[in-house]
């Protein structure tokens, strides 16, 4: 069977390596930190800290401690607070080792579409543009395919780009998926799924 | 009595002025000036400029300067937290220009330092390189982003000397760094006013050469998302 | 007579205005916090600090905490720290109200040249550059001609300069003179020196 | 053991090669990586160029990679300290590219920060512009100064946490932070190794990001200019 949302969260963990700074995106990828198990990786919230802890027992929510997500969280024994720009120069700057977003479409140049859908509410690109520019390594984890059953992985873009070529693995509820030259590369099937059901839920060149 | 003044409408009196540009500090509605943006609500003036990641709520944060029509645009990140924001804009009454987060920081720091203009590779092949320049370093191509030079700078920080230096808690301080950097004149509200000499020189996050008037304010710090976990049975 | 280094010092001390965050150069700048009197200015040594205060006691002496000159200096109840990135950027900015500094050449549109002799040794700009070309108002302090009796005061200057176009006002042991449309105007002059010595010992257009 | 190491040697090892380029922090003797230095001396790495704002002296900082010709080239903004330096550069066996002083630390800052390349004022009309784009802004010329993008960092800081977050003490902090975060790797030097959690998240001066390997050294912390003012009679 295809991979349930904790299972690709599970799967994601497994790319981080130790000693990591990685910044997780809202929704599925918040789930990553659940399963880092005993690897030393320290999470960035991009509003100004390292070393984000897990959300805080009631009662002891600060309101001057909030993640991206505005969600009450806490510190750790590690954290450091920093201002805005130097959170984003540390991004810009590749010290970010990896960054797991979500994402709408994801082409098979690595091209990144997650921010807007024309002729619909336009929340913002937040802090997403300058994290898959910026950081080592861009993991997208999202469905295969939309709600209509229309791939998600495809040979170009329709939305509005968030980043051009940014994105180095794709996990799916399928599977798992690098970007490379003239293609994405089918690296893992989720236990269960075969190649044909992959093959006709995505539309980008699929190489392997 | 230099730099401490009674209320934000008498630090902000002689300040405001129609069509001006305003940076504010603040990430949802963590580390914002509240009691700058009620007395600017109350001061009345319009058309405004506001650089300033989130627009806040309907009822708090900048949403009431947009629920009085006092803003003319915004230039921010992320303004999903705001209907009245969302009314306006897709009514046209609103000006929006999106800025990548750290876009936004780095043109507020930019402009705070002298630097008018810097290369990032934020943005590049996507809607927000439209119409800026490219220019390419060591094969790879970056886009030119301008310093936001404000009029005034409005600011939360949670200690304040009365030389102005400055000290912020945990995740509030995010934008207000920045933002305190890039106005022609910069006011801050906090939550105590300590003596001089009671904050330690390397604790200081912004030194008050940056801060031009204080006020000591009450402030509700409202949560947005409030999240918990449960504690685990003894 | 001509002013001497203290009273051109004193001289230099009446530009000040209270509030002001100001750098001063060496050799005779330095000696201008002498005379700031009951004004409300902060000092500030461009390697890392505002709130610059006097050379310790003997045996006092604090190996982490010195000023552009390297010199041993002390911290005020004002002081606050900070790296060379933020020291230039408040000084880029514009933040810094005023540079008080030493010059061998001024000319009349407000070049300066105050670090470099061709042939000579070369020791650097240090942070001259970025002073002059970033605070509010440049003041030099100079001997009004070199000890060859040459004018310091030029229509053009003859050595490489420092930054074009960015001295405000000139205070030399003869008198004080502003940089304006056309030359340089003769603000002030020091006691008992005549219109016609520094007439005979400017090279550069007076006005007025 | 993480980021943690026995010696300065020990530190860089696998880090040093030939024709590298290497930032520095430190201003004048104040606040230098003393140890590393010289364990740079002890590993001969030849050909280096070094970005630091000064060279030291001529027997303590830089200056002991000067008398053993390690260096190449130096980019800094003041080297009126070093008469071997100067004596190295008069005869055309040291390369020297001077840079004004804010712009050198912008220019770490820069790199560390993913910008390649920022726009400044200073040395407009000077030597410093010469070869390099001039743009305006404004009505207003500025110079594009470019990133230095280091192989290595090496810093100086008062404290680290095992994780690498850093304290620095007074004006020894100077061109650590921007220096340690242009480089591929930072190594760092500390007078003191303290318990993680010991430093109030909210003091740490640079994160441990920024930081890949610590060592704990003696500091000889030697003072260029002692002076002093006399104590006045009781």
């Amino acid at each position: 069977m295809a991979w349930d949302r904790n299972q690709m969260a599970e799967r994601a963990a497994q790319e981080l390596q130790d000693g990591w700074y990685v910044n997780l995106g809202i929704g599925i990828p918040t789930l990553v930190a659940n399963y880092v198990g005993d690897k030393d990786i320290t999470l960035q919230s991009e509003n100004g800290m390292l070393g984000m802890g897990p959300f805080p027992f009631e009662g002891e929510e600060d309101p001057d401690l909030i993640n991206a997500g505005k969600q009450t969280i806490t510190e750790l024994s590690r954290t450091a607070y920093f201002d805005s720009a130097t959170s984003f120069g540390m991004i810009r700057g590749g010290k970010i080792a990896a960054a797991i977003l979500g994402a709408m479409e994801v082409a098979e140049n690595g091209d990144l579409a997650n921010w807007m859908i024309p002729g619909k509410l336009v929340k913002g690109m937040g802090g997403a543009m300058d994290l898959v520019a910026g950081v080592g390594k861009v993991i997208v984890i999202m469905d295969h395919a939309n709600k209509k059953g229309e791939s998600k992985l495809l040979k170009e873009c329709t939305l509005p780009l968030t980043g051009k070529g940014v994105v180095d693995r794709i996990i799916t509820n399928l599977g798992v998926f690098d970007v490379v030259e003239g293609g994405l590369k089918l690296v893992e099937m989720a236990d269960g799924v075969t190649r044909e059901e992959i093959d006709s839920l995505t539309e980008a060149t699929l190489i392997n | 009595m230099g730099k401490i003044y009674n209320s934000a409408a008498e630090a902000l009196d002689g300040l405001l002025f129609d069509g001006m540009l305003i940076a504010a500090g603040g990430f949802g509605l963590c580390g914002i000036p509240e009691n700058l943006i009620s007395a600017i609500k109350d001061a009345g003036t319009k058309d405004l400029t506001v650089a300033s990641n989130n627009a806040g709520v309907d009822n708090f944060g900048l949403g009431v300067l947009l629920q009085t029509r006092q803003v003319k645009k915004m230039i921010s990140s992320y303004v999903g937290e705001n209907d009245e924001f969302m009314r306006q804009y897709l009514s046209g009454e609103l000006e929006l220009e999106f800025n990548p987060q750290g876009t936004l920081a780095e043109r507020m720091r930019a402009a705070g330092c002298g630097i008018p203009g810097f290369y990032t590779k934020t943005g590049v092949g996507t809607v927000i390189a439209e119409g800026k320049e490219v220019k390419n370093f060591n094969g790879q191509d970056y886009i030119l982003e301008e310093g936001i030079f404000a009029d005034l700078s409005i600011v939360k920080a949670w200690k304040a000397d009365d030389t102005g230096n400055l000290v912020f808690r945990k995740t509030a301080r995010n934008f207000n760094p920045p933002a305190a950097m890039c106005g022609k004149v910069c006011v801050v509200e906090v939550e105590e006013i300590v003596p001089r000499g009671s904050i330690d020189p390397d604790h200081i996050h912004l030194p008050g050469i940056y801060v031009h008037r204080i006020i000591q304010g009450e402030h509700e710090k409202r949560i947005e998302q409030r999240t918990v976990r449960q504690r685990e049975e003894a």
